[in-house]
């Protein structure tokens, strides 16, 4: 039996459920002690497979990152957290000063330079894809730490551009 | 008609044009970077081209080098890149190749956006209040643009920046102060360079609150000249439309009637040919201002095509080759309504980042009135390269009402994972009182939307999916590593997080 | 209207259905035996209850004690199983629900298709031929069948065997002569058994060559009745459809105007209510028989939405609800042309032996003039225990060339792996002289099919292809083994190949 | 290099290629000697992901049996024979006289008994599936040797039903 305490955009609910040795698909959850019924039909094959469940008759299709950062029903786009509430080590992840591409594309400008201050959300690069300039801001307040890139350089998708001490 | 014909474009609009051709007979040859080689409009082709050409689809002489190579006799441009190119247009018929658009004479008459205002206005008809310059890159570098200041000393603000090449409203910016103008100007240029290749831009006057409607024009070779309603795009999100409809929500019936009557004229001044469009900001008392002329294929045709069951490609086809019009006005109805809404790879909640990738899973609507027009499927790519449009879906009912919610049921069963895409935000925006009694203006989306309301269950039962997802992954992946260091973050980190 | 409904079936049907419901606003409940949980119907459901009886949706009793518990307020009972019930539909009304159909007594008065033919007849329309006795299990097991040869007397061969519950061809048999006629019956009664869950088979007179034509109805309790145009479905393998049409093409004007008078006179004497057809056998000089009644939605009713510009299933719901009928016969313009596929699980090529089985691959084609309702996507199962209908593709277009050449553009871009499906096989059909010309006949697929011609390039191509991946395999899987070793008959073999 | 001989729909072609080592997609063919390009995008995945091939420009869609006894365009299913020619094992394969179920699905009538004498094409059994009855047919004219099903059974795909010797 696992406790699981789930935040979906901001509503926290208690989840109990057991998968451990499971051949089925169906099975009973407890939602902050309510039952509920759920059917989840891909749960043997590979976690990202699994784009449909049904949670007393009713049915959603989902899609999700492998973090379980974000969960997206045909309504809509939602923030989660989700944490093993009986687990030693809980502790929310921090983020950290390091910016990296959040697309592959092409640096048109880089618009701060090491030693420099900045606040959260000043854009520090433009970065081009889809023929569209995107502004790369700071995730948090400090000083530039380095700078990996320059104007003219192609990046990859989560290649470092930029950090933030 | 045609043997066979290039198509010098990509996506869905490529898609667009080869089913036409499909149907018509005629034999495709579609072109393709690398990263697009597993999109639709390669498969559906009858030979397929890798296009190695560091300009793309902007470099006409290579695509006709390709056309020539493949013995075509035409080439259609879709939208975008070379569709409105007075000197690709020519390049083609010294090949003995037919453009699929108007003559080269036509697109050098509408094509410079000023002097098709002042030939407007000169004629009495009413426009937009623009200014007479034209800003090169070089207009900006130099002298920290004060014949832009000048530029819009005549007019007063808000102003928008408009690139000369136009269309879909890549490299326009709406600027309300002096302190934005100039870094405004810089940024309209450079999304003009990358569309369009042409860093050229031009001040207009803005219109505020306004609409944008467009009404479709079909004219032959032989002075024949009809129109097939109109379109209104007011639905906007940086400059770029996002939910079209047709007829006009905003026009009267007199108005509406008007306004046909005054895009007729405007064509017979211009002597327009082929199939195009002309553009109208229409501002909250249903005045109407001329603006410019679109000399092609607009990604909403499939609007048009709905209501007044035109195939505009078939068309265009037809009247290239010489053919006369043989559609009549009195034998157009136009009947019902039409909604559309482009789905972008993108997403709206990141300030609208494009997301290339693939698309793992792909499933499109269908049913009663609901049309697709898309170059994806179950494992296809989207390029980085391109605009982010992944698809198009079109509604039509008999009337309004309907039509919008047959729109909203489209996208509820519409499934792309893979990418981030817009779909929640169309969904969001459909449901909005003004979208439900077409009051909207081109200032809609600059207030916040409203949240939607769901049950207590639907909140409930993703907690219950999302904890399902939790246990599974770690007990599937990693039953013994603790959570947090797991994610691609932590995997490639260099450091610790603090 | 409704505030919530349970659809007693399944597949393209069902999802059809709740596409309708969303955008009425109406909330929908989905049945799902285990192997179909896959099916789209299920997920495009608010709400989706597993059906676990043996008599899956023939159990009556069980659907309705389901849509209790849910609370719904109406049951759509699709085409086939549960739609020409009268116990059913009255076992509904006591339960306070609504069922989406014609009224008990309406069902009653047209159900029975003998009585049906015998009152027609009665006040001078034109029947099929039939012999007056319904052949029951006893009927054949007892005496060898000498009832059966006895009708067969009065009326000569050719006969055609139908079910009593009828539809979709299901349960129908030509008989060419005396010998034959037993072992066809029996068929015909199990297989109306397996579909219907009823054996009960009459006999016509088979007109041959005919073409089977059926009228639209709708019609309100208040009696306003109107037409919505004809449909052919004349080209049949197994005495089942595979391509229809609107209208149809094997009428004149005149005939066609005196067909819809026709039946709507019928109509009138069966005082029909609600959405529903009356069919026509018409013989090579367009003289018209009348068959029966069809008294709910059908299979090719996207024909009639789409010449028609009408939602059927939007009209049943409405006159259910007791709305009255606010289509006028004036208002109504049927307009252009509609060609519909089905496309079937099934391998034309191996006597037409269902598929079952996953699909991997899914594309449905999109674009102008394009209508497809089906139950699959990518990764979806196709079940052994339903019908092979996986899909249905309708094009329309201004005429009925343009349309032929836009379904063959369809079928084309249409993607389905996995399953035998018989996409091949409309394409041939599609493409012979008599669907090009609209003079086919009912007996028209009895002839073999032309082979199509292909370029020398296409058959170079594909060895090539053959020998990509014939090497492939060979490297990829097992570069040691010999190749004849390793298909699934010898792995599982129990002695060696002789 | 392979020199493989492949037949499609009874057109027999000698086709050299070599795809050892090749780390791209793109590779040259010869067809009875002459050259053509061949574009397989999904080389590098498994066999069943490669749904399109590009050959001098032409594209295909295709599919096919893991056995490659049939390929699919869009045009049609096509019949293949393909063997190495400078294999030592080239011997065609023969069908022998187990007759198995096709799809799953309920066997509704034995029509044959052990000892009977079958002409080709005769009927043996009647399958249901998909509410629809199919008449297993004998491949090839024999007597039969066993029955392993009665009528009422329940068979999977490719148990063994019949056996004619």
């Amino acid at each position: 039996m696992s406790k699981i305490a789930v935040t979906v955009d901001g509503r926290t609910y208690q989840v109990e459920l057991e998968l451990f040795g499971r051949s089925g698909t169906e099975l009973i959850a407890r939602v902050n002690g309510e039952p509920v019924r759920v059917l989840a039909p891909e749960l043997g094959g590979n976690l990202e497979a699994m784009g449909w469940i049904v949670v007393d008759d009713r049915p959603y299709e989902i899609a999700f990152d492998p973090d379980l950062h974000w969960l997206r029903s045909a309504r809509g786009l939602h923030r989660l957290e989700a944490r093993d509430v009986e687990a030693l080590d809980a502790r929310p992840r921090n983020g950290d000063g390091r910016v990296k591409a959040p697309i592959p594309g092409q640096i048109t400008r880089v618009l701060v330079s090491v030693g420099q201050a900045v606040a959260a959300g000043e854009p520090l690069l433009v970065l081009e894809a889809m023929k569209m300039e995107n502004e790369i801001r700071a995730s948090r307040a400090g000083v530039v730490a380095a700078v990996h890139v320059s104007a003219g350089r192609g990046v990859a998708r989560n290649e470092l551009l930029t950090e933030i001490n | 008609m045609f043997r066979k014909m290039l198509i010098a474009n990509r996506g869905e609009i490529a898609v667009r044009i080869e089913r036409t051709c499909r149907e018509m007979g005629i034999q495709t040859v579609a072109l393709y970077e690398a990263a697009d080689r597993r999109s639709l409009h390669v498969r559906l082709a009858d030979e397929c081209v890798p296009l190695n050409s560091p300009q793309g689809f902007l470099d006409g002489q290579a695509i006709l080098e390709i056309a020539q190579a493949k013995g075509v006799d035409a080439i259609h441009p879709g939208y975008g890149y070379l569709a409105e190119e007075a000197s690709f247009i020519r390049a083609c018929n010294e090949a003995d190749i037919v453009f699929i658009g108007p003559p080269a004479v036509v697109v050098e008459r509408v094509r410079h956006k000023i002097d098709t205002l002042r030939r407007a206005r000169a004629a009495g008809f009413p426009t937009v209040e623009y200014a007479p310059t034209i800003f090169d890159a070089d207009d900006l570098a130099g002298d920290d643009g004060r014949a832009l200041h000048e530029a819009v000393a005549h007019l007063g603000y808000p102003v928008v920046i408009k690139s000369c090449s136009g269309g879909r409203g890549r490299g326009e910016r709406l600027v309300w102060s002096a302190d934005r103008l100039l870094e405004a100007a810089r940024r309209a240029q450079a999304e003009a360079q990358a569309v369009y290749g042409n860093r050229r831009v031009y001040l207009e006057r803005a219109i505020l609150p306004a609409h944008q409607v467009g009404v479709q024009i079909v004219a032959d070779e032989y002075g024949r000249l009809i129109h097939l309603g109109e379109r209104e795009g007011s639905v906007q999100y940086g400059s770029r439309k996002v939910i079209e409809e047709a007829p006009a929500p905003c026009l009267t019936q007199p108005q509406r009637e008007h306004l046909w009557q005054t895009a007729l004229d405007l064509a017979r001044l211009f002597e327009y040919q082929n199939v195009g469009t002309v553009e109208f900001l229409v501002d909250g008392s249903g005045q109407f201002y001329f603006t410019e002329f679109k000399a092609r294929i607009q990604v909403e045709h499939p609007l048009t095509e709905m209501v007044a069951q035109v195939d505009l490609v078939r068309e265009q086809l037809r009247l290239a080759a010489g053919e006369p019009l043989t559609l009549e006005q009195a034998g157009v109805q136009l009947k019902g309504w039409g909604v559309l809404a482009h789905v972008n790879a993108e997403d709206p909640w990141q300030r609208f980042l494009p997301g290339p990738g693939r698309l793992q899973r792909v499933r499109l609507p269908g049913g009663p009135g609901v049309r697709v027009d898309s170059y994806v499927y179950s494992g296809c790519d989207v390029p980085a390269a391109y605009d982010p449009l992944v698809a198009k879906l079109v509604a039509w009912a008999a009337d309004r009402p309907q039509t919008v919610e047959r729109l909203r049921r489209a996208l509820a069963e519409t499934v792309l994972v893979g990418t981030p895409v817009n779909l929640s935000l169309l969904r969001r925006i459909l449901g909005t009182p003004e979208v439900a009694a077409g009051t909207y203006t081109t200032e809609f989306l600059a207030r916040p939307l409203p949240d939607e309301e769901q049950p207590e269950s639907y909140w409930r039962d993703l907690a219950v999916t999302a904890a399902v997802l939790y246990v599974r992954r770690n007990q599937a992946f990693h039953p013994a590593v603790p959570e947090r260091t797991l994610s691609g973050w932590h995997q490639d980190s260099r450091r610790l997080p603090q």
